[in-house]
């Protein structure tokens, strides 16, 4: 059964977030008063990146490129969809192992790309892993401050303990620092610094081709699934199926209105950002719940 | 019997102004004489007098060989027979060696204040002559004069403590009743006179010179001349004046480590370093004394002697090192036994395990422990530490940097000896007896002087 | 055979070795190696309890005794030195002093396996003692730096085992004994906080400055750094473990919680536990901090030893059941990761003669193995799922979640990701990207240098796979000092692992990172086969672009176009002007030289006169105050 | 022509409805494309985006006059591309050399140098007729036509001359001389 759900989840969030991607160049064109793409744009451009003829620098590309995958595929197996009737794996889907989970593909993408020899690539790597510096401090604070008040790490039973009320309006500051370090975390503007396409190429994907592109591009949509189910199973009570896709597609189509009309960071810039404000409330969220002073 | 620890070597000195080229011989002859006697004469436990010209104590002046005078007497005279070893060491001092063994002799066994101050003077001088060896005539100057200054202090002192006592004799005076105020004055006097020859605070100004000035005289001086000279500083503040005067030996004696330790830090010439080392270690002895128990004084000349053994290692390889290199760097690559046998010293200087100074050092720390004193202590280890420092630092460098001249000769009986007083060292480490037992005997000697005076008057009971 | 006869013949034979090594170095490092297999199996073989008397001193008895404590850090000791000693077999070619290193070695072994085995605080001293000169002396057989490494390593070490002594004495002094678990016993009934706490401190501080905790961390950037290569492994992988060790004894042995009960600090933490926390805590700053701007690759996985050592040391401190699990599990982890990045960069080194990652790049097109060792013993090391450094590291973080330690959580966290930053310098700056034209004749070391890192990566993944065969003797460990003996962390029967806040599966983590590996292998051969770009080919062929896209232009020297140096540029030039503890201890060191001048300029003058001066006024002072 | 699988249609189909450019701007062509990919005209609701690099890239947009020099880069960089990829010669330079073209250095037919599939004439050539360009060569890629990805592979001896005649053995290869 684990299994089935399992394989559900990878089907799910492959559909899901490659039509939401399509449906935010759509939301981005019309923000900036164009027609924009169709909604499946994105299904095309994978399959057409994937059918194309690629070039690759040496066998730690490949195994770089497979290694992301295949940590974002094993991230994205764990992540409860918003009940325990779509938690896959309720003995193992905890916070932690998930973030480290996911690190794998990070670390994986990070060593393909840098051995792709391109200077490009190693700048963008270099800043990606700043940025990651940046957005997970705050973030794991807010997170250890849920684990410490809800006294589980565990997604599924975190999503049950909400019943009373979202941890979003439990922890309204905590909730904010996670939509912040959301942002950073899916790479959105403004915290696009790592790829940065006129300024390093596309950084990190300079050497990307063909099915390369495609390969990371499916690691990129399970990772949007997983980052942002994490969202809402933590903060926004997961809740049924339905309403757990509801609650997916608000926080996404937020975040891609937000990221629409802001420029760029530079990199210490977002640093110096993450640490401020972010950080400061995180603390601030935990002091409330270390005194018990949540709403 | 035991006066002729002192008249052999006199007497050879004599003949060897005559014939001065078998002065070496005479030495060692003289050395081996005097050990053979010692031997005879194992642990006398109890008091033995030996009355010059069979004037009784408390009137005459007398030798006094007691467990503390004969433990300090054997490894005083058992460096003179390791130096007497070495000929090619001796070169033309043979004479002022002996005259030096025989002072050194009579300045531990005698039992009279006048006595030992001719003995110190004799000393004194004998070791300026040994200094000025590889022409270090200001250094041996400034011995003279500051020896000089220090046997008129002493002398100062006899005196007062005769006006005070009546008498010179130790056990007498030790037995009388003194008023507070001499007492002070005496003390404070004797402290000044033993502090230059026991190398306290600021009055050792002259060792860095000395032992720095050339290969001999840190080696001789380093090890049984100031093993004498802190034998008496027992003797004195142990069984003649109660412990009397002992915080300011404690004082001056911790801040004489202090001292020596950072000075010897920033040393770049390695006799000098290690002579500054062996200020500090006599400041740890002198404290240690100056606690006044037999056990911290048992302990005190356990810690100098395998100090001692260590020094003459150190200072017989050092010195042969100085003066055959320019450069010292990596020169153990080829002196790979003197090269182990230095480490091996160094080492237990500090107080690593498997070396004898550990076995002093972690008892010195544990008894001074149970006598509730925990600054001391805090003292030696923070000593030890900057001891850790230079000792590593002359290691590594003697060892490890890039070499840079040709080799010289090794000296074949010298790091025999070195190698051998190296592995004594470890033994001791395993078995702490060889060395703890007799200091343990010296300490309690020194602390009992109700023995000693009677031991030493029982004499006049009978006699007179 | 008895434990002593071990230890003491163990002594023995390596001062055998130096001579057998003296013939022939190879005999003596097979010897070597030989001997560690021996002790390997029989550390295996012993039963816990098994005690043996090394003999008296000044009265008191010296006691070797077999713990779980002792096996532990023991085998994880010797799995580390074992694979040093077989690297060496081929490594020492390259060394200047090969015999010499081979008694040392085995002389350090006898030491560390003395500090795991002592029941008294003497026996440890000693046995520390040991461990420490032998390995001080292999340390300065480096490059010329390293003659310097030795002191400050030597002076560091030496701070710390003379407080440690200092308190072994005071702790005598107060409770007549030497014994640790008597010492232990008495504290707790012992009423006076002040020297409990004193004796507590006094008896971490060996710990801290030999595990590289904070104000006594400098001596790991230099000693790790300039050692000879393979040594670092053994410095970094085990010796720091000692210092661990004595952490552990002191916060768990003597049971911290109940003996500073009377002076809780925050969450049921006494305030001695919590200043060690705090001192682990600044180590991962400072070595997070430090190890990201590091040039020299050893000196970066230096400062990421004292980042590590804080994690133990925060673990441990806690004294909750998973953050005291975490911490000793996290020794085993780094030991091995440590150890298998060290070898690896000897490795590197043993070809290429340097150190500096801004001189290297692209050695994976030459030292893939090597290459591979590295990869996975960073993902041990940043605590990455498949390897076995992230159970510890999840452990601790739970531990701090549970007492709601929030800014020691955030430093953890920050160390965490930090070490994703600095643990990928090495592998990008060195092993990827640009092969610089004059290494393009380095070749793969041979296989009896690569073997050890491999099985110790192998080892480092079977249990991150399957963590009970450690976690069980740690299990146990944790019962010995009771240390909440309830709580059931690892669940063998479930293939779980129990925490406070959820649980989980290693070996199911591990399938689904399998699944994920395989769906990708499988998508990557179902579409179009790609086409080899040789990033070698100017190398190959003199005038031959490399095939980057570098905005059209054609590059020739690649090595140019390599990006290692400043690799977090950006951050980097965040904390440019950061205070330095190095320059302050530097100022302490050059303060008791200037004092050693001073006092030689005043009291140690050359001319007679300025004695004549002192001894009368000393006269006049001690009369002053004897009056 | 060879006939094509069904899997190529389909992979065709979809290359013609996702169109990755990299513009190499040589020349005041490069003026026309901001209105073409922003609001007025806004070419991404054909699937059109432009790409920093050209391994991603599917067409190389040449915006202007090539000379010996960048030519050199325009090679460079159209190998560096993965197949299937186009090529759009932008406004009269590329066709005929432009007002430039008796200039000493001036390339005056790109197609000599690189197979081009399609040519904007015009100069400037208005984004209207951009888009125009890209509905065509959509419907090129789409029915198989679009080929010269091919064309250069099989003809490579062909281009690599004309390529040699017009620019010069190259016979220092470092940074300086290309």
């Amino acid at each position: 059964m684990a299994a089935y759900k399992a394989l559900f989840n990878l089907v799910v969030a492959f559909f899901l977030v490659l039509s939401l991607e399509g449906i935010a160049r759509k939301i981005m064109a019309r923000i900036q008063r164009r027609i924009g793409p169709p909604w499946y744009q994105n299904f095309i451009d994978l399959f057409k990146a994937l059918s194309k003829h690629p070039f690759s620098n040496g066998w730690i590309f490949d195994f770089g490129v497979l290694m992301a995958l295949g940590g974002a595929l094993a991230t994205a197996m764990i992540i409860p969809m918003g009940s325990i009737t779509w938690t896959p794996f309720p003995n193992s889907d905890n916070f932690f192992v998930i973030m480290y989970l996911f690190a794998v593909g990070a670390l994986g993408m990070a060593m393909g790309m840098v051995g792709s020899g391109n200077p490009w690539a190693s700048i963008g790597v270099s800043r990606a892993l700043t940025q990651m510096l940046g957005y997970e401090l705050p973030y794991l604070i807010v997170m250890s401050s849920v684990i410490f008040f809800y006294k589980t790490a565990s997604i599924h039973k975190l999503i049950e303990l909400q019943r009373g009320g979202w941890n979003l309006l439990v922890m309204p500051l905590g909730g904010i620092v996670a939509f912040i370090s959301l942002m950073g975390m899916l790479g959105k503007k403004p915290f696009d610094i790592m790829i940065a396409p006129a300024e390093i190429a596309s950084g990190p994907m300079v050497e990307l081709s063909g099915k390369y592109m495609g390969l990371l591009h499916i690691m990129h949509v399970f990772s949007v699934f997983v980052e942002i189910s994490l969202f809402v199973d933590v903060f926004l009570g997961g809740g049924s199926f339905g309403w757990y896709l509801v609650k997916f597609v608000v926080v996404w189509v937020l975040a891609v209105m937000i990221s629409s009309v802001l420029p760029r960071f530079r990199i210490e810039q977002m640093l110096k950002f993450y640490w401020g404000v972010p950080l400061g409330l995180a603390f601030l969220n935990a002091l409330f719940v270390l005194l018990g002073w949540t709403l | 019997m035991i006066s002729l620890l002192i008249a052999i070597p006199l007497l050879l000195a004599f003949v060897s102004v005559m014939w001065k080229r078998i002065s070496k011989s005479l030495f060692f002859l003289a050395a081996i004489v005097n050990l053979i006697i010692l031997l005879a004469s194992w642990f006398p436990n109890g008091v033995e007098i030996h009355a010059m010209g069979n004037w009784k104590p408390p009137f005459g002046i007398n030798l006094v060989l007691d467990n503390a005078s004969f433990y300090a007497v054997l490894v005083v005279n058992a460096f003179f027979f390791l130096v007497s070893l070495m000929p090619k060491f001796v070169e033309s001092y043979g004479t002022s060696l002996m005259l030096l063994m025989a002072a050194a002799n009579g300045f531990i066994l005698t039992g009279d204040l006048f006595n030992s101050f001719v003995f110190m003077e004799i000393m004194t001088i004998t070791a300026v002559t040994i200094a000025s060896k590889r022409d270090n005539f200001y250094n041996a100057f400034k011995y003279l004069i500051l020896g000089g200054i220090a046997g008129s202090i002493y002398l100062l002192a006899t005196i007062f403590a005769y006006t005070a006592t009546g008498s010179l004799n130790m056990a007498h005076v030790s037995m009388a009743a003194i008023s507070a105020s001499s007492l002070i004055a005496i003390t404070t006097l004797y402290t000044i006179g033993l502090g230059v020859e026991a190398k306290l605070f600021p009055l050792n100004g002259w060792v860095s010179g000395v032992y720095g000035g050339n290969d001999l005289a840190p080696v001789i001086l380093g090890t049984s001349v100031s093993f004498a000279a802190l034998y008496m500083v027992g003797r004195l503040f142990g069984t003649v004046f109660h412990g009397n005067g002992a915080e300011v030996l404690y004082t001056l004696a911790l801040i004489t480590i202090v001292a020596g330790e950072v000075a010897a830090l920033r040393q770049q010439n390695i006799l000098k370093a290690f002579a500054y080392s062996s200020v500090a270690q006599a400041g740890v002895v002198v404290a240690m004394i100056s606690k006044g128990t037999a056990k911290s004084m048992g302990l005190a000349y356990f810690h100098l002697t395998n100090d001692a053994v260590a020094k003459f290692v150190i200072f017989l390889v050092a010195g042969f090192l100085v003066y055959n290199y320019k450069n010292l760097n990596g020169v153990f690559k080829k002196h790979k036994i003197l090269g182990a046998s230095f480490s091996m010293a160094t080492f237990s200087l500090i107080g690593f395990p498997l070396f004898a100074g550990f076995q002093s050092k972690l008892r010195m720390i544990m008894a001074l422990f149970s006598m509730k004193d925990f600054l001391f202590p805090a003292v030696m280890l923070l000593a030890t530490l900057i001891e850790v420092g230079y000792v590593v630092r002359w290691n590594v460098r003697l060892w490890f940097e890039e070499e840079t001249q040709e080799k010289a000769e090794t000296p074949v009986v010298a790091s025999t000896i070195a190698l051998i007083l190296a592995i004594l060292l470890v033994a001791v480490f395993l078995k702490p007896e060889i060395f703890l037992n007799g200091a343990m005997k010296m300490g309690n000697a020194l602390a009992d002087s109700k023995d000693y005076i009677q031991g030493v008057l029982s004499v006049v009971k009978g006699g007179m | 055979m008895a434990l002593s006869t071990l230890l003491i013949s163990l002594l023995v034979t390596s001062v055998i070795i130096y001579f057998v090594s003296k013939a022939s170095w190879r005999v003596g490092a097979i010897l070597n190696f030989l001997i560690g297999i021996f002790l390997i199996s029989y550390v295996f073989a012993l039963h816990t309890g098994t005690t043996s008397d090394l003999g008296t001193l000044f009265g008191q008895k010296l006691q070797l005794t077999w713990t779980n404590a002792s096996f532990y850090f023991s085998a994880v000791s010797l799995m580390v030195i074992v694979s040093v000693m077989l690297f060496a077999i081929k490594w020492l070619d390259s060394q200047k002093y090969p015999a010499a290193f081979n008694m040392f070695l085995l002389m350090m072994t006898a030491g560390s396996l003395g500090v795991f085995m002592a029941a008294d605080l003497v026996t440890l001293y000693i046995f520390w003692e040991i461990a420490v000169l032998s390995s001080m002396l292999i340390v300065p057989m480096g490059k010329k730096e390293s003659r310097k490494a030795a002191v400050i390593y030597a002076v560091m070490s030496a701070s710390g085992t003379y407080m440690y002594l200092y308190g072994a004495f005071l702790a005598f002094q107060r409770y007549g004994t030497l014994n640790i678990s008597e010492i232990a016993k008495q504290m707790v009934s012992d009423p006076s906080t002040g020297i409990k706490a004193a004796i507590f401190l006094l008896l971490a501080s060996a710990g801290i400055a030999k595990s590289g905790i904070f104000p006594l961390h400098t001596w790991l950037r230099i000693a790790h750094g300039n050692a000879p290569d393979a040594f670092s492994a053994v410095l970094s992988g085990q010796l720091v473990k000692l210092g661990s060790y004595v952490l552990m004894v002191t916060v768990a042995v003597i049971p911290s919680l109940r003996v500073f009960a009377n002076i809780p600090f925050y969450s049921g933490i006494p305030a001695t536990n919590y200043f060690l926390i705090a001192l682990g805590a600044t180590s991962i700053i400072v070595g997070t901090l430090m190890a990201i701007k590091q040039d020299d690759m050893k000196m970066l996985i230096a400062f990421s030893s004292v980042a590590n050592g804080g994690y133990i040391l925060i673990g441990i401190g806690t004294m909750d059941p998973m953050g005291f699990e975490g911490g000793v599990l996290h020794v085993f982890n780094h030991a091995l990761a440590a150890a298998v990045i060290f070898m690896a960069f000897a490795s590197v080194v043993y070809r290429t003669h340097t150190k500096k990652i801004s001189e290297l790049g692209g050695l994976i097109h030459k030292m893939p193995i090597t290459f591979l060792a590295y990869l996975f013993a960073i993902i041990s090391l940043a605590g990455i799922p498949p390897m076995s450094g992230f159970i510890s590291k999840w452990m601790i973080y739970q531990a701090l979640v549970r007492k709601g330690m929030f800014i020691t959580a955030f430093i953890a966290f920050f160390g965490s990701i930090g070490s994703f930053l600095y643990v990928f310098r090495p592998l990008a700056g060195v092993f990827l990207g640009q092969l610089p034209k004059k290494y393009k004749d380095v070749k793969e070391v041979s296989p009896v240098m690569w073997i050890p890192m491999m099985i110790l990566v192998v080892i480092s993944l079977i249990i991150g796979i399957w963590p009970f065969p450690v976690l069980q003797p740690i299990e146990s460990m944790r019962a010995d000092f009771g240390i909440a003996p309830m709580v059931k962390i690892s669940d063998p029967d479930h293939w779980l692992i129990r925490g406070f806040a959820g649980n989980w599966n290693p070996v199911l983590v591990f399938n689904l990172f399998l699944i994920g590996f395989i769906i990708a292998y499988i998508l990557y051969t179902m579409f179009p086969r790609s086409k080899k770009v040789d990033l070698l080919a100017p190398h190959k062929e003199e005038g031959t672009p490399i095939n980057i896209y570098t905005g059209g232009e054609y590059i020739y020297t690649p090595e140019l176009y390599h990006y290692n140096t400043k690799f977090y540029a950006g951050f980097e030039r965040m904390y440019e002007k950061h205070p330095s503890w190095e320059k302050v201890l530097g100022m302490l060191a050059k303060f008791f030289h200037d004092l050693g001048e001073w006092v030689h300029g005043w009291f140690f003058r050359p001319s007679p006169s300025a004695y004549a001066f002192w001894v009368s006024l000393t006269i006049l002072i001690v009369f002053w105050v004897r009056w | 022509m060879k006939e094509r699988t069904i899997w190529e249609q389909i992979a065709d189909s979809f290359r013609s409805r996702s169109i990755w450019m990299l513009h190499y701007c040589t020349g005041c062509g490069a003026m026309e494309l901001p209105p073409t990919m922003t609001s007025r005209f806004d070419m991404e609701r054909f699937g059109v985006a432009p790409m920093a690099t050209p391994r991603q890239a599917d067409i190389l947009l040449i915006t202007g006059y090539l000379n010996t020099k960048t030519l050199r880069r325009v090679i460079y960089t159209y190998e560096q591309m993965a197949d299937p990829k186009y090529v759009i010669g932008f406004g009269s330079c590329t066709i005929n050399g432009g007002i430039y073209f008796d200039s000493y250095s001036t390339i005056n037919r790109l197609d000599y140098y690189v197979p081009v599939d399609v040519y904007i004439a015009g100069c400037m050539p208005r984004p209207e007729a951009i888009l125009e360009a890209f509905n065509y060569l959509m419907e090129k890629i789409r029915k198989g036509e679009a080929d010269g990805w091919k064309r250069y592979r099989e003809n490579y001896e062909w281009y690599k001359q004309n390529q040699i005649r017009s620019l010069g053995e190259v016979y220092v290869h470092d940074e300086f001389h290309e």
